[in-house]
C-alpha cells in the first residue's frame, strides 16, 4: 500500500483545502495551482530519474536561469516572428540538453559526488547568468513569446498540458523500456548492474540529460510567463521545491526505486500547500512553520499509512 | 528432560497470508549437533532466523535452557548466547574484519574506548584456528566470497557461545575449509555448545550432526540419528519421492574452439593463464580458495581488466572490456557473490531474470507479458518457489534465488556460460535438475565453464577440468585423471604438475 | 463597499526586507485599527516566480487593490498587467515595472543612494584618498546603486576604489570581507558599505584589527543602529544614506486612501500622486534624530 | 590513498594561493581563514555524523538562527554579568541539542526522509526565528558576551581553538569508541547493524542530537562574534557550507563511512577558496564561477589521485 501513501496525503490536503477555503474549489484556481507547479513539477519530472539512478541536482534552478537568459538573448537576435520562438524554444532545449550533459559528465567522467559536483555547477551557472547581463534582466522583445507563456489550449494553461504529457510518457520510459529498467538498476546496486551488462557511466549521463532537458522546458515556459528572466532571481531554490516534490512522491533518496506520477502527486501537494498559505492568509513571519507542518504532516500520513499495512 | 538448551513449541511463521512454517517443535541439548534439511523454500532459515530474533514467529514458543523468551531479538540473542552464521552475509562491507566480528559487542578499555589491540589478537587467533590467511584490518568489501565466509564464521564463535546456528556456512568453501570448520565445530561440541547445522551437502550433514531433522513446505517430516539415515534416504525424505541419477552421463564435446584464453595476465590476482574451451564441452576448474578461479573468469567477462595476454571466441580475437562486450559475444557470467553481483534484491523475480537480455523484449517498450512467459518457464524448470513473479527477491529463500540468479544469465541465449558456485544453496533435487539442463545446454552446442568448490560436482560433470593454484594454472585433467586425488594433488602443491 | 488589499513583497532573507515585511505589518495593523471595512491579504515570496503564483492567488481572492514589491521588474510585468486588465488598483513599489501600468509608483532611489553616497564621500575625502567597496548581493538593484557611486567617483580622479565585492547584504559577510581587506590593504581611507547590515559586520573587523588608518565608513539604507551612531556623533559613522523600507506602508497608505478616494494631504491634486519618488536622503549628527525611530526592528 | 585525497587537494590549493597572492602566508589572514571557517566547520564536524550514519541535515542555518536569537534573549534577561553569559551559552547548547533531538526525532520515529524532514524544520526554524522578532534583530546588551566572541587565547581566536578541540574529541569518537562503529555500521547497512543489535534508531537519534549541541556552539561563537543574531541573515546557506565541507573531506553521501578530519580539511578548503576569491579580486559576477571551479577541481584532484593508485 506503500505506494498509494502520496495519493493518500494529497486526498487528504485536498479535502482540508476544500473545507478551510472558499476559494480552493474554484476551476480557476485548480488550474492556476496546476499552472504554478507546473515549473518545478516538469524539473522534477526529470528529478525523478536522477534521483532512482542514485544521483542528485543542485544546480537546476540556476540552470533555468541561464537557458531562460540565453534563449531570450537569442530570441531577441532572431526578431518578433513565430520562426524565432520555435528557434528559440529548440535552442533552450540543447541548451538544457548540454547544462545536464556538462553536469553528467563531471559525475560520470569525473567521478565527482552528485552533490558537490552539482553544488559547483550551481554557483557556476548562476554566476554565468549574472555576468551574461551584468546582474541584470533579460526582457525578450517578442510579443509572442509572451502570449505563447499565457498561452492556454482548450481553456487549459499551456504548461499544464506539457506538465501531463510528460508524466506520461516519462512514466512509460521508467516502466516500460529497458531504459527505465536499467536506471533502476543501476540506482539500487549499482555493481550488480555492471555484472548485468548496463552501462552505469551512460545511465546516469542520460538521466542527467533527461533532466536537462526539462529543465530547457521549465525554462523556456518560464521565460515566456514571464517574457524575461531575472539573472539573480530567475530558478532560485528550485532545486528544493523539485526534489521535495519528487521525495513527496515516493521516490527514495537513495535511488533504486521511485514512481514519475508520485512525483506530479508530490508537486501538487507542494502547490496546494503554498496556495493554501496565500488563502488563508497567515502571518508572514509563520507561514514558514505552517508549511514545513503541512509538508511533515503529508509525509507523516504517507508513513502512517505504510505501517498500517506492514 | 530440561537439559535442552533450546526448544521450541508449535512455531508457526505466516508471511503475507503465505504460512511457511507449521507446529515446529524443536529440541537440541548440550553437545548436541542437529541437522536441518529440506528442500529451497522449505522454511530452514525461516525458521532460524526466529529462534534469533530476526522474524517474530505468528505463534509459538521459544526456550532457552528452559526459560521462556517471549519477545526474542537480535540483541537479547546475543545476550543468551544464540549465535548464527546467516545464509546471507551480514556484514558491514565499510568496516575492516575485526571491527565487524566485534560489531554490537567490543572489547572497551576505560570503559569507553575501542580496546583495537586486544580485538586484533582476538581475531588474529581466531582466524589462525580457522587458518584463514585474511587480514584483520582488511575492508570487508575488499574479501573474496570465501573470506566473507570464513569471517563470519569467526563473528559466530568469536565469544563463548551456548548455541550456535549455521546455515549453509559451506557453499562457497572447499574441502579444506571445510574440515577446518568441522573441527571447529567438534571442539564447540565437547564444551558442550548446542549447534544446529543447515546444509543441503548431505553428506556433510550425516558426517558432523547427530540428530537429522527434515522439512518439507514448512512442516516437520522426521528426526532421526544421523546414523540411521543415508544421504540417499535424506534426499528422498525432502522431496517425498525417489530421486533419479545425480550426474547425467557425460556428453561428447565437439571438436571446435568456442573460447580461447591465452597467456592471461591479471596482476595480483593471476598469471599466464592459458586453455581453450570446446563447443559442447564443460570445462571445470578446481583449486582452493583464492587459487584465481573467480578472477579468471571475471577477466573473461571482463570486469577486470588483464594486461596482457589474449582472448579469442570462435577463433578470432576479441577485445572485451566490459561485461557488456562479454555479453554481446555471447558470454554469460553467474556469480558466486549472489547478493553483492548476481541479483537486486529489491527486484522483482521477472524483472531480474530478464534484466541482461532486455532488449530482446523490445527494443522501444518492453513486453511485459512476454517477460512473465519466459519468466514463468525458468519457474517451472528450475522450479522457483516464489509466491508470484513479481516477489522481490529478498523475499525467497537463498536457494530460489540461486535459481533466479541462474535463470537471469541464461536468458541472453549465450554461447558460452561460465558458471561460478552454480549451485551454491540449492537443495538435491533442483541440483539434479540444474545438472540435467546444463547437459542439455550443452547438447545444444553451448559451452560452459564450471567453477565449482564442490569436487563431486565438478568430477560429475566435467569433461576435462582445470586445476589452478595460485594464480597459475596447475594442470589440465582428462578422462581417467578427473578424480579427487589427482586434482588435490595439483590443487594443494604437492609434486610435479602433469602438464609441465 | 469594503476594500480588500493584496501586499506582495518578497519575503525576509536580509536585515533590508525583514524591515519592509516588519513595516508592511505595522501598516496593515494600523490601517485595520483605523478602518475596519478594508481587508488585508499580506503574502512573501522568495523568488521571482512564486511571487507570479502568489499574486495569481491573489487575484483569486477578489482583491480591489495590489500593492506589490517586485522581487524583479520584468518577470513580475506580465502579471501585473493581468491584475491591471482585471481592473485592479495596482500600487507598485520601490523596484517599477517595465510597463508604464502602475496606477501609483512608489519609489526608492537605488541610483539616487549610490550618488547621495558618492558625494559624501568624495566631499569628506576632499577628493583623495582610497577606498574599498562592499557590494550587495550581485543583481540590479545592486548594480544601480554601485554604478551610480562609481559614476561620482569617476569625477575625482584623486580617489582610489582599491576592491568592490559582493557582501550579499549580510553582516557575517560583512565582517569576512573586512577582514580579507584589512589584511590585503595596508592603508584604507575609507569604506562604502552600501549596506548597514553590512556595515556592522565591517565595524566589527575593523575593530577586532586593531587598525586606525580608516577614516570613516559610509553605510545605506538607513538602519536605526547606524543611524544611533550618526546621532551619537561616532567619528567612524559620519552619516548614512536613506532608502527606507517604510516605502511599503507609504504605498500601502496611498493604496488605501486611494481606494478610499481621499487625496494627499495638502495636494489641491484629486488623486493620489500616480509617482512619488523617495529621495535617498543623507542623514547628518544634525538631523539623524529626525530619522531615528527605536521600534523599528531595521 | 584515497583518504589523503582532501590533504592532497589542501596541499595543492594552499600552493597556488601562497604562489598567487601575497597576503595569504601571513599569520593573521591564516588565522582569519580559521575563525571564518571555524563557525560552519564546527557545524560540519557534527554533519559528519549525521552523514555517515545515512542521513543529512539542511535545517542547521536556521537552527543557528534560532539558538542563536534566543540564546541572546535570554542573556539580556539574565543581565550583564559572567553568570549571565555563562548560563546564556548552556542554554544555548541545550537549545541547540533540542533543535537536533527535534530532527532526530522526525527522522527515526517519525520515519520522514531525513532530506524532507529538515526541509520541513528548515522552514520552521526560520520563520520562528522571523516571528520571535518580527523579522528583525535580536541584539545583546552584554558587553562580555561580545568580548568572549572576540576573545583570543594565546593569540588564537577561541572559535578556531573550539574547532580544533572538537575535531580531536569527534575523531576520537568516532574512530576509538564503539558509537563511533555503530554510525558506520548504521550508514552502511542499516540491515545488519539491527541484526548485530546496534539500536539503530538510536544511534540516527544521537547523530542529531550531536549535530545540534555543535550547532549550538556555533550560534554562541556567531553572535557572541557580532553581539547580535539577524533573524533572516544568519545562518543563511550554512547547510550548504557545511554538507560541502563534509563530503569534500572525503565522507561519502551515501553514508557508512567518513573522517572527522577530513572534513575539517574541507572546510578549510572552501575558506581558502573564498579567502583567494577577495584576495584576487575577481569580477562580483564571476565569483560563483571560479569558486564553483575550484571546488569541483579540489574534489577532482582526490579522484585523479585515487585512480593512480587503483
Ligand atoms: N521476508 C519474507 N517475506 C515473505 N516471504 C518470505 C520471506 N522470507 C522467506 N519467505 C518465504 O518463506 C519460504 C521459506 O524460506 P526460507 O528462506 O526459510 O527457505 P529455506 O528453507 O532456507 O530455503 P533455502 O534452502 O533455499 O535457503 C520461502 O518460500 C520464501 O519465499
Ligand atoms: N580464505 C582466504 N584466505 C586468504 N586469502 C583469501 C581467502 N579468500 C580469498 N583470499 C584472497 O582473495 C583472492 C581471491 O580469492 P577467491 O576466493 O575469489 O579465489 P577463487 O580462486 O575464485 O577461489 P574460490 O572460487 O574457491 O572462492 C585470493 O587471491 C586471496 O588473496
Ligand atoms: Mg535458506
Ligand atoms: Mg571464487
Amino acid at each position: 500500500m506503500e505506494r498509494f501513501g502520496p495519493f493518500i496525503a494529497l486526498l487528504v490536503l485536498f479535502v482540508a483545502a476544500s473545507l478551510t477555503s472558499e476559494y480552493f474549489l474554484q476551476v480557476t484556481n485548480l488550474l492556476n495551482i496546476l499552472r504554478q507547479v507546473s515549473y518545478t513539477g516538469i524539473i522534477a519530472l526529470g528529478m525523478t530519474f536522477v534521483i532512482i539512478a542514485g544521483g542528485i541536482d543542485l544546480s537546476v534552478g540556476s540552470m533555468t536561469a541561464l537557458v531562460g537568459g540565453l534563449t531570450i538573448l537569442a530570441l531577441n537576435h532572431f526578431g518578433p516572428g513565430a520562426g524565432a520562438v520555435v528557434a528559440g524554444i529548440s535552442i533552450a532545449l540543447l541548451l538544457g540538453m548540454a547544462g545536464g550533459a556538462v553536469n553528467g559528465l563531471i559525475v560520470t567522467v569525473g567521478r565527482v559526488a552528485p552533490f558537490i559536483a552539482t553544488l559547483g555547477t550551481m554557483a557556476i551557472f548562476r554566476s554565468l547568468t549574472l555576468w551574461t547581463i551584468d546582474a541584470g534582466e533579460f526582457r525578450s522583445n517578442s510579443e509572442l513569446y509572451g502570449d505563447f507563456g499565457m498561452g492556454l489550449l482548450w481553456a487549459v494553461p499551456v504548461p499544464v498540458w506539457i506538465l501531463l504529457v510528460l508524466t506520461v510518457l516519462f512514466s512509460v520510459l521508467l516502466n516500460n523500456t529497458p531504459f527505465g529498467r536499467y536506471v533502476c538498476a543501476v540506482g539500487s546496486n549499482e555493481r550488480v548492474a555492471r555484472y548485468s551488462a548496463i552501462r552505469v557511466k551512460f545511465i546516469r549521463f542520460v538521466c542527467y540529460v533527461i533532466l536537462g532537458l526539462t529543465v530547457g522546458i521549465s525554462a523556456v515556459l518560464l521565460s515566456a510567463r514571464m517574457n524575461s528572466v531575472s539573472s539573480s532571481g530567475t530558478g532560485l531554490n528550485f532545486e528544493l521545491d523539485a526534489i521535495a516534490a519528487v521525495i513527496i512522491g515516493g521516490t527514495s533518496l537513495s535511488g533504486g526505486r521511485g514512481s514519475i506520477i508520485g512525483t506530479l502527486v508530490g508537486a501538487v501537494i507542494l502547490g496546494i500547500v503554498n496556495n493554501m498559505l496565500n488563502m488563508w492568509g497567515i502571518s508572514p513571519y509563520l507561514q514558514g512553520t505552517v508549511k514545513g507542518a503541512v509538508i511533515l504532516g503529508a509525509v507523516l500520513i504517507q508513513r502512517t499509512n505504510r505501517s498500517w499495512n506492514e | 528432560m530440561d537439559d535442552f538448551l533450546l526448544e521450541t513449541k508449535g512455531l508457526f511463521k505466516v508471511f503475507s497470508g503465505v504460512r511457511v512454517l507449521s507446529d515446529i517443535d524443536l529440541r537440541v541439548k548440550r553437545g548436541q549437533v542437529l541437522g536441518i534439511i529440506g528442500e529451497n523454500g522449505a522454511g530452514k532459515s525461516t525458521l532460524v532466523k526466529i529462534l534469533t530474533g530476526i522474524h517474530a514467529p505468528s505463534s509459538g514458543r521459544i526456550f532457552i535452557e528452559g526459560y521462556e523468551i517471549r519477545h526474542m531479538n537480535p540483541e537479547l540473542a546475543g545476550r543468551l548466547g544464540v549465535n548464527m552464521i546467516p545464509q546471507e552475509f551480514n556484514l558491514i562491507g565499510n568496516l575492516n574484519v575485526f571491527e565487524n566480528i566485534f560489531l554490537g559487542r567490543e572489547y572497551r578499555s576505560w570503559g569507553v574506548f575501542l580496546d583495537k589491540g586486544r580485538m586484533r589478537r582476538k581475531t588474529k587467533e581466531l582466524l589462525d584456528e580457522l587458518r584463514c590467511a585474511v587480514s584483520v584490518d582488511a575492508q570487508i568489501q575488499d574479501l573474496s566470497v570465501a573470506g566473507k565466509q570464513m569471517v563470519e564464521i569467526a563473528k559466530a564463535v568469536v565469544n563463548d557461545c551456548k548455541i550456535l546456528i549455521m546455515d549453509e556456512p559451506t557453499t562457497v568453501l572447499t574441502q579444506d575449509e571445510t574440515d577446518i570448520l568441522f573441527s571447529l565445530v567438534r571442539r564447540l561440541k565437547e564444551h558442550g555448545t548446542a549447534i544446529v547445522y543447515i546444509s543441503h551437502k548431505l553428506a556433510e550433514v550425516k558426517q558432523i550432526c547427530d540428530d537429522i531433522m527434515v522439512l518439507k513446505d514448512g512442516c516437520f517430516v522426521s528426526q532421526d540419528p544421523a546414523s540411521e539415515l543415508s544421504t540417499h534416504e535424506m534426499a528422498r525424505r525432502m522431496v517425498g519421492r525417489e530421486l533419479r541419477q545425480m550426474f547425467p552421463p557425460k556428453s561428447k564435446p565437439g571438436s571446435e574452439v568456442v573460447l580461447g584464453v591465452d597467456n592471461m595476465v591479471i596482476p595480483g590476482d593471476v598469471a599466464g593463464i592459458t586453455f581453450d574451451l570446446r563447443k559442447g564441452e564443460i570445462l571445470g576448474f578446481a583449486g582452493l580458495v583464492g587459487a584465481g578461479r573467480t578472477e579468471t573468469a571475471e577477466g573473461i567477462y571482463g570486469i577486470r581488466r588483464p594486461v596482457s595476454g589474449s582472448i579469442s571466441i570462435g577463433g578470432s580475437k576479441v577485445s572485451i572490456k566490459s561485461p557488456r562486450d562479454a555479453v554481446a559475444h555471447g558470454i554469460a557470467y553467474l556469480s558466486e557473490d549472489r547478493q553483492g553481483r548476481g541479483i537486486h534484491t529489491g527486484f522483482s523475480v521477472s524483472h531480474n531474470t530478464t534484466l541482461i537480455s532486455l532488449k530482446n523484449y523490445g527494443k522501444l517498450i518492453t513486453d511485459r507479458a512476454k517477460e512473465l512467459e519466459k519468466t514463468g518457464f525458468y519457474a517451472r524448470s528450475f522450479n522457483i518457489k516464489s509466491p508470484s513473479q513479481t516477489t522481490p527477491l529478498k523475499f525467497l529463500s537463498g536457494g530460489n534465488q540461486q535459481k533466479v540468479a541462474l535463470a537471469k544469465g541464461l536468458d541472453p541465449q549465450p554461447r558460452i556460460y561460465i558458471f561460478d558456485e552454480p549451485t551454491r544453496g540449492i537443495d538435491v533435487n533442483a541440483r539434479g535438475e540444474i545438472y540435467v539442463f546444463i547437459r542439455r545446454l550443452v547438447e545444444d552446442g553451448i559451452s560452459c565453464i564450471l567453477i565449482s568448490s564442490d569436487l563431486e560436482e565438478v568430477i560429475g560433470l566435467s569433461n576435462r577440468v582445470v586445476v589452478m593454484r595460485e594464480g597459475r594454472i596447475a594442470g589440465i585433467l582428462e578422462g581417467d585423471q578427473i578424480n579427487e586425488e589427482d586434482i588435490m594433488f595439483l590443487a594443494a602443491g604437492v609434486g610435479q604438475s602433469l602438464s609441465a | 463597499r469594503t476594500i480588500t488589499i493584496g501586499v506582495s513583497i518578497p519575503s525576509a532573507d536580509h536585515g533590508w526586507t525583514g524591515g519592509v515585511v516588519w513595516n508592511a505589518k505595522k501598516a496593515i495593523a494600523d490601517w485595520a485599527k483605523k478602518d475596519p471595512k478594508i481587508k488585508f491579504h499580506l503574502v512573501t515570496a522568495s523568488n521571482p516566480a512564486e511571487q507570479v503564483n502568489q499574486v495569481e492567488d491573489l487575484m483569486m481572492r477578489k482583491i480591489n487593490t495590489l500593492v506589490i514589491l517586485p522581487y524583479d521588474s520584468a518577470p513580475l510585468t506580465p502579471v501585473c498587467q493581468q491584475v491591471k486588465d482585471a481592473g485592479i488598483t495596482l500600487v507598485v513599489v520601490d523596484r517599477g515595472l517595465t510597463k508604464p501600468i502602475s496606477d501609483i509608483y512608489v519609489a526608492g532611489d537605488n541610483p539616487g543612494l549610490g550618488r547621495v553616497s558618492g558625494e559624501f564621500m568624495a566631499k569628506q575625502l576632499k577628493g583623495e584618498g582610497d577606498i574599498v567597496v562592499l557590494e550587495g548581493i550581485p543583481c540590479m538593484i545592486n548594480t544601480e546603486r554601485v554604478n551610480a557611486f562609481q559614476d561620482v567617483m569617476k569625477k575625482h580622479p584623486g580617489i582610489k576604489t582599491l576592491d568592490s565585492q559582493p557582501a550579499y547584504w549580510s553582516t557575517q559577510k560583512g565582517l569576512e570581507i573586512m577582514e580579507n581587506y584589512l589584511q590585503k590593504y595596508k592603508k584604507i581611507d575609507a569604506v562604502w558599505a552600501q549596506d548597514d547590515d553590512v556595515l556592522k559586520g565591517v565595524l566589527q573587523a575593523y575593530k577586532e584589527s586593531g587598525r586606525k588608518d580608516i577614516k570613516f565608513f559610509l553605510g545605506g539604507a538607513g538602519s536605526k543602529d547606524i543611524i544611533k551612531m550618526v546621532m551619537d556623533g561616532n567619528p567612524l559613522v559620519p552619516a548614512d544614506v536613506t532608502y527606507p523600507p517604510s516605502m511599503v506602508a507609504s504605498a500601502i497608505s496611498m493604496a488605501v486612501m486611494s481606494a478610499n478616494g481621499e487625496s494627499l494631504n495638502g495636494f489641491y491634486q484629486k488623486k493620489i500622486p500616480s509617482k512619488i519618488i523617495l529621495q535617498s536622503e543623507l542623514v547628518l549628527p544634525a538631523n539623524a534624530k529626525d530619522y531615528y525611530e527605536p521600534e523599528s526592528v531595521f
